[in-house]
């Protein structure tokens, strides 16, 4: 038993944690009561989901050995496409929870054709899917512009709003929504037969093959499902937000990527756990949080937030190099 | 375990220069704190109304926080303004990136008792106490085209070059600006959408140049947002044409000087951001007084103001329009 | 015989709770073709890489070349002393020229700071001219087959004017021609006067040439022996502690077909290819690396698929594009490259050996059933006797003759029809082949038909029931292996 | 022999470069220019000397998405030492290229030291480093450039009159990217390091063998791109005469999307300074012909991303098919 828990404790999430209270910690000690306050602490549930979501769907594409550049432009084109249905609806008199429902099919739908597309160029053309995002993410934005001409698509039902900002117990409907995509990526990822498929794909795609793996249809499921995981956020976004425009949470899609990392998945595929990933979102979250309430300049944030994805990484290095 | 401690003295090791770095700026109690927030930190324009915002957070003697996202991401500010909430201001002042994004969050601060004002871009007039604009948007783009015709005449071929295509106060006053030209100015022929720069000017530089080759006609160019005039102006003197084609805009006199000096931008016309900030900043302070702005009332440092008859949108004045003759004489 | 050129004191390396070497000393000299023998994980891979730099030994040890002590040996330095390696996986580099893989070293040696096109050429056709070889010069090396790397590394080596060549396994994956030529070519540049420190498994390889032998066991240096002094038995029993040879098999003429290629043909693979594999029968495949053999196997298991030709199994027509449609079918694939294309190395024996079954170890909502994942993992650990018994052991940390089993593991437990094995000891030493020699023998016994892949005619006499032999794309002849001998065999190949 | 080989491997990339030239030709012949021609340079010599670079380390198998912040950060030195120190030429190439090359190296010692993945190790510094230059400069331009160093930036070489009357030239910051492509190139083609980079991109285990000091290469191929990355400052500022700390945002996917459109593989060993330039070039052409072709503002991004795409697309059909049709064995 005791040894089971110095295990965790050594383990990268163990040492995550530890970096996430010490952090939690230091936040409440620079703002005296107030990043500890009940408001805080609500508050920081409503922003951390729709970063989180984005998070996990970033990192299961990067075990596959991939990256998703689009991941926020694909977020944004579907909400831009489901409001837009949504807005129509709502402005035409329909029933306010048809149209809600109507939307959210709609920016899933729209975001599995993204999937659909980043899937096919990457796992059966063959494109390097750095590269194959990146056009995407260009091209995604030129659609998103196309059809906003450039302003937000508004006037969303009032039912829409209270997913992103209703709470049942207390607890944020966001924070709920969250909880059950971390445990269904946990199932996904780390309890399924793709999931163990992906995490095999992502350390040898040509063992996977030999072995019978269907890879290419798994790596196109991948994509498939990171982008339905980018629509839901999406959804929290437009619903927060109160409307959608294609520059909605560009600031998260390198975040996203800076967190699956910091939550110790391997930038070149293969490794790394849900609960690390959604560990390292908690400490961005706290660190943005906190200084922000603190009240450092923005930019140092971006120091610090910086700073610490290197000195975990170096921390990593040395502690693998040493039990080598 | 060792490695745990190792770990943890690094952090503190980390952090400690920010709580050093930090500490000075550490709110004051029982003081009356303002937040003004900007579509993003770290740009000229938003910069200069920062020292506003802070002088008459001085001039006061309130506390005046001036933070916003490093990028203009109506995500990020949402984020930012609610972290705000958290920490018990008195007022927000924002220039929302995206209105309708604001709402919600908005809405959540005057819950928690906290006054919401506008400034430089209007947010949902629903939720807003006071709503501050350096000037009427729809005058200021008819003034922008009023501007065009003045240096190139009211016939010929023109173009526009944008900061950013979703940038909402950008696209209010080209509205503006060519709804009036359709009417006033019938003889003016837009060749193509507003080019978009990236808010940059290397990139309104290299657009211009491609414009100036495809429409061989061109006899003038508006640019909307700061740094566009600048690099359509560039364009125009390196093609040696500043006499041929015009170049109008919103730009701010002093980085503008070395353009305006040759003419390659003919006139630039903005408002003194600094002065921008310093009336959001007052107005808010006198908005917690329960003091309404008046029409014509009379703002130290600033001016005199208007107001509409709602009794919420104040209204700076007119802009300043800048020319070789006149923009040393501005400090901003 | 020669002086002696490198010197070998007390050499010992110690890695975390491993002592990989310890007190290894003896000489090589010049002109001699030495063989450094022992199983796997007995210390040779260790000893090479001290003298090649990339180890440093441990305080104490002394490597002493033409009379100056060699210290704190680094790969340039080593390099530098006219002590090259050629590695089992070549070491080359795909994505450069033949010319620059075989004379690129030579710059990196004498400090160079720019590289010379010209000379580069010239070495290059030297060394080339040494081999005998005619090859493009500017292809990029990845675009050559398998064969003509090691070719390429072996030129390289040449190139870079070795005092002390070693060489790592070089006849893996050459056929026997080649081997001979390799062989001239070794005799040749010990004639020169070049040190050859030589590695392999194949014992009739090292008498072959070898003049003297040094033998390793258990990091422990065991002896040095001149060529007259030993036989086989004598050295196998000295590398291993106790005698083994390859038992040979009483072959079976089985009669029920169970997969049957018919015509099989795609270009620039291979052309009309025909043959039967029986229920219970082992079937050899053999020929020249290069024949075709893998194109094959890999065509059956719908890695290549075909341009025309016919499959069936048990006597209904199979048509399959891709490995899935195989496993589903049945048929299961080992393949040579056991590191790259057999194992997942960063992953645990479970994982591994799940991999083929994760449809049917997982329930309908498609979660994985971890009990069933592990006692799965623990029967076949159990059944193929994969050491250590730790079902979370990573892949890269198992002897080769581990990993293998727990490649043939993961076909296992797919409950495959047809097991097809490319060169299934290639890499592994003698007493765990003769273990993977008699679990597929039990297979075969069990009903499996078995398609074995093997360069090593004594491998194939031993276990097959018939052989095909290969050469330019085609099946050459099938023959009953009852009574024939590698000479039968090779004639054919050739 | 050899020659052949480079060609095919170029062939496609340089194909598709030739046919959308040729499109944008018929849609509006201005594209075929001189003057067009001497545009598109000008406006991307940042561009592609720092796609030199970038090949370099995509070579290496690294990538490096720090560059648009270093250069930032470098354009913001050289800004202030050209005011506060000197404006002599050689001692401002000499300031940008030293912190340009510095900051590389930190980059060099993350990845070769402490063995950071190069995403994540550049993701870490360009966060550190934008973050420090927007605190320290709040995103406030330089202006007031000394005149001689702007002198300097507008000279140009072989100077020719159109018919129209107007002078143009080859803008002297040419002299920056000629050099800059033939030591790239002299480097990868010529030196042992150079060929290291190659090696250690296909073999990194095979290249420590043959002896090459992989760390030591990383370095240098991460100083080297610092040091172009200062030298492509000193061009932006002589182009641009004013300093704008933001101008760069964004700029590090468009360096890397120039690259690999050039047929340089983000898992390293495969890249050419031809290539490289071709894909610079398709690039520039692309976005240039935008306008020329008068196609609608919103379908622009559109465009861009398909062509992307499908010529990245086109490209692996081909290898693949290459691939496929791979002679395996001599067939008797």
């Amino acid at each position: 038993m005791k040894s089971g828990v110095k295990k965790l404790i050594v383990s990268k999430e163990g040492i995550l944690f530890c970096i996430f209270l010490f952090v939690f910690f230091l936040m409440s000690l620079l703002s005296p009561g107030r990043f500890l306050s009940w408001y805080n602490l609500q508050s920081m549930a409503y922003q951390l989901p729709e970063f989180g979501i984005l998070a996990l769907s970033m990192m299961i594409v990067i075990v596959t050995g991939g990256i998703n550049l689009s991941l926020t432009y694909t977020a944004t084109l579907s909400m831009i496409v489901g409001g837009m249905v949504m807005a129509n609806i709502s402005a035409a008199g329909g029933n306010g929870i048809l149209a809600v429902l109507a939307g959210i099919v709609i920016m899933i739908g729209m975001a599995s054709l993204c999937g659909v597309f980043n899937g096919f160029v990457v796992a059966y053309i063959g494109v390097t899917p750095m590269l194959a995002t990146l056009g995407a993410m260009t091209l995604f934005e030129g659609i998103s512009l196309n059809i906003t001409k450039g302003g937000a698509i508004s006037g969303f039902p009032f039912e829409f709003l209270m997913i992103g900002s209703g709470t049942v117990l207390g607890i944020p409907i966001p924070m709920i929504l969250f909880i059950l995509i971390i445990v269904g990526t946990w199932l996904f990822l780390e309890r399924s037969k793709m999931g163990m498929s992906i995490y095999m794909i992502g350390c040898n795609p040509k063992v996977a093959l030999y072995s019978g793996v269907r890879v290419k249809r798994i790596i196109f499921q991948t994509y498939l499902i990171a982008s339905v995981l980018a629509a839901i956020a999406g959804v929290l976004m437009a619903s927060r937000y109160n409307s959608a425009k294609e520059s909605y949470g560009s600031s998260y899609l390198l975040q996203a990527v800076a967190a699956s990392v910091l939550g110790g998945t391997n930038i070149s595929g293969g490794e790394g756990k849900i609960a690390g990933t959604v560990i390292a979102v908690m400490i961005l979250q706290v660190i943005s949080s906190g200084l922000n309430i603190f009240g450092l300049n923005r930019y140092l944030t971006n120091v610090v937030m910086g700073g610490i994805l290197i000195v975990v990484l170096t921390i990593n290095f040395l502690t693998e190099k040493r039990s080598k | 375990m060792k490695r745990v401690l190792t770990v943890l003295l690094l952090m503190m090791f980390c952090l400690s220069f920010v709580v050093a770095n930090g500490s000075q700026e550490v709110a004051v109690s029982d003081e009356i704190t303002i937040v003004v927030m900007p579509k993003l930190v770290g740009i000229p324009y938003f910069n200069a109304s920062e020292t506003g915002a802070i002088q008459a957070g001085k001039d006061l003697g309130i506390n005046v926080i001036y933070t916003g996202p490093t990028t203009p991401d109506a995500a990020e500010q949402v984020r930012m303004l609610e972290d705000l909430i958290s920490k018990g201001v008195d007022a927000i002042c924002v220039a929302p990136n995206d209105a309708a994004a604001m709402t919600p969050v908005l809405m959540k601060a005057k819950k928690a008792g906290i006054a919401v004002l506008d400034w430089d871009t209007p947010a949902d007039a629903s939720v807003v106490d006071l709503s501050i604009h350096q000037i009427d948007d729809r005058e200021y783009g008819e003034h922008i085209w009023d501007l065009l015709v003045q240096e190139m005449g009211d016939t010929g071929d023109y173009a526009i070059v944008t900061g950013g295509l979703s940038a909402a106060n950008l696209n209010t006053w080209i509205d503006a600006g060519l709804a009036y030209a359709k009417k006033q100015y019938p003889g003016l022929n837009l060749v193509t959408g507003k080019v978009p720069t990236d808010e940059k000017q290397q990139v309104a530089y290299q657009k211009t140049l491609d414009l100036i080759k495809a429409y061989p006609n061109l006899k003038g160019v508006v640019g909307v947002s700061t740094p566009a005039p600048l690099g359509a102006a560039q364009a125009v003197q390196e093609k040696g044409m500043k006499d041929s084609i015009a170049v109008v805009g919103t730009s701010l006199p002093t980085d503008s000087g070395p353009y305006l000096a040759d003419e390659s931008l003919r006139v630039g016309t903005l408002w003194d951001p600094a002065k921008l900030g310093y009336l959001t900043v007052v107005m808010a302070y006198n908005f917690l007084n329960g003091e309404k702005p008046q029409d014509g009332q009379e703002i130290a440092n600033v001016g005199k103001i208007s107001v509409w008859a709602d009794g919420r949108t104040v209204i700076m004045g007119p802009p300043a329009d800048f020319t070789k003759e006149n923009y040393a004489s501005f400090s901003f | 015989m020669g002086r002696t050129l490198v010197e070998i004191e007390k050499i010992s390396k110690i890695f975390p709770g491993v002592k990989a070497l310890q007190n290894v000393g003896f000489n090589i000299n010049t002109g001699e073709i030495h063989a450094l023998i022992g199983e796997n994980g007995a210390g040779k891979s260790t000893l090479i890489k001290i003298l090649s730099g990339v180890y440093q030994p441990e305080a104490g040890g002394k490597i002493t070349m033409n009379g100056k002590v060699l210290e704190e040996l680094t790969p340039l330095e080593s390099l530098r002393n006219g002590i090259v390696v050629i590695y089992q996986d070549f070491s080359l580099f795909p994505n450069l020229s033949v010319m620059e893989n075989i004379a690129l070293g030579h710059s990196v040696e004498k400090n160079d700071t720019l590289v010379s096109w010209k000379a580069m050429e010239a070495i290059a056709a030297d060394a080339l001219d040494q081999l005998g070889l005619i090859l493009d010069f500017h292809v990029p090396l990845g675009e050559l087959s398998v064969a003509k790397q090691q070719l390429v590394a072996i030129a390289r080596a040449l190139a870079n004017n070795a005092k002390l060549l070693i060489l790592d396994e070089p006849t893996s994956s050459l056929s026997k021609g080649e081997v001979k030529k390799l062989f001239e070519i070794m005799l040749s540049l010990k004639k020169r006067g070049i040190a050859l420190l030589f590695i392999s498994h194949k014992l009739d390889e090292l008498f072959a040439v070898s003049d003297r032998f040094t033998v390793l066991r258990d990091g422990q240096y065991i002896g040095t022996y001149s060529e007259d002094e030993l036989d086989d038995d004598q050295l196998i029993s000295l590398m291993v502690g106790r005698k083994i040879e390859y038992t040979i098999y009483p072959k079976n003429k089985k009669e029920e077909p169970l997969l049957e290629i018919q015509n099989f043909s795609k270009k620039g693979n291979f052309q009309d290819i025909n043959f039967t594999l029986h229920k219970g029968e082992i079937l050899g495949l053999t020929g020249l690396v290069g024949a075709g053999r893998t194109e094959v196997a890999q065509a059956i298991f719908g890695l290549n698929p075909v341009d025309e030709g016919t499959m069936l199994l048990d006597g209904a027509p199979l048509v399959i594009n891709t490995p899935d449609e195989a496993v589903k079918a049945g048929i299961a694939y080992v393949p040579e490259n056991r590191l790259q294309e057999g194992l997942v190395l960063r992953k645990s024996i479970e994982d591994n050996i799940s991999l083929s079954v994760l449809d049917s170890i997982s329930a309908n909502n498609g979660l994985v059933d971890l009990t069933l994942k592990r006692s799965l993992t623990e029967k076949w650990m159990d059944q193929l006797g994969i050491r250590p018994n730790n079902p979370q052991m990573l892949a890269s940390k198992l002897s080769g003759g581990n990993q293998q089993r727990v490649v043939i593991s993961k076909w296992l437990a797919t409950e495959p029809r047809v097991l097809i094995v490319d060169e299934p000891t290639n890499g592994i030493d003698i007493g765990a082949k003769s273990e993977i020699h008699q679990l597929l023998r039990e297979l075969a016994a069990s009903g499996l038909g078995i398609l074995v892949i093997s360069s090593e005619l004594p491998e194939i006499l031993a276990i097959a029931d018939r052989v095909a032999v290969m050469r330019h794309g085609r099946i050459i002849t099938q023959m009953f292996c009852e009574g024939l001998n590698q000479e039968d065999i090779m004639s054919k190949a050739l | 022999m050899n020659i052949k080989s480079l060609k095919i491997k170029e062939l496609p990339i340089l194909l598709i470069l030739l046919l959308l030239s040729l499109i944008i030709t018929i849609a509006n012949p201005t594209f075929l220019t001189v003057e067009n021609f001497l545009d598109i340079l000008k406006s991307n010599l940042v561009l592609a000397m720092m796609a030199l670079g970038m090949l370099m380390v995509l070579l290496t198998g690294g990538i490096d998405v720090s560059v648009a912040s270093i250069i930032a950060a470098v354009t913001v030195i050289t800004g202030q030492s050209l005011i506060h120190f000197s404006s002599n030429i050689f001692v401002t190439i000499l300031v940008a290229c030293l912190s340009g090359t510095l900051m590389g190296l930190v980059n060099g010692l993350l990845i070769a030291k402490l063995k950071i993945p190069p995403i994540v190790a550049t993701l870490g510094t360009m966060s550190v480093i934008l973050g420090l230059v927007l605190y320290l400069t709040n995103g406030a331009w330089i202006t007031g450039i000394p005149d001689s160093f702007i002198e300097f930036g507008r000279i140009t070489l072989f100077s020719f009159e159109l018919v129209d009357g107007r002078t143009i030239g080859f803008p002297v910051q040419v002299l920056f990217l000629i050099p800059v492509i033939f030591l790239t190139w002299f480097i990868l083609k010529k030196t042992v390091i150079g060929r290291g980079i190659y090696a250690i991109g296909g073999n990194l285990e095979s290249a420590e063998r043959m002896g090459f000091k992989a760390d030591r290469i990383l370095i240098f191929v991460y100083s080297f791109e610092g040091f172009l990355i200062g030298l492509a400052a000193v061009v932006h500022t002589s182009i641009m005469r004013q300093v704008d700390p933001n101008a760069f945002l964004g700029f590090e996917m468009q360096v890397i999307a120039a690259v690999v459109l050039g047929g340089a593989s983000v898992l390293g060993g495969f890249g050419s300074v031809l290539g490289t330039v071709i894909g610079v070039s398709l690039f520039c052409v692309i976005n240039n012909g935008l306008i020329l072709m008068h196609i609608p503002v919103f379908w622009q991004k559109i465009v861009v991303g398909l062509i992307i795409i499908g010529s990245i697309s086109i490209d692996m059909i081909q290898k693949q098919r290459v691939e496929k049709n791979k002679i395996r064995v001599d067939v008797e």
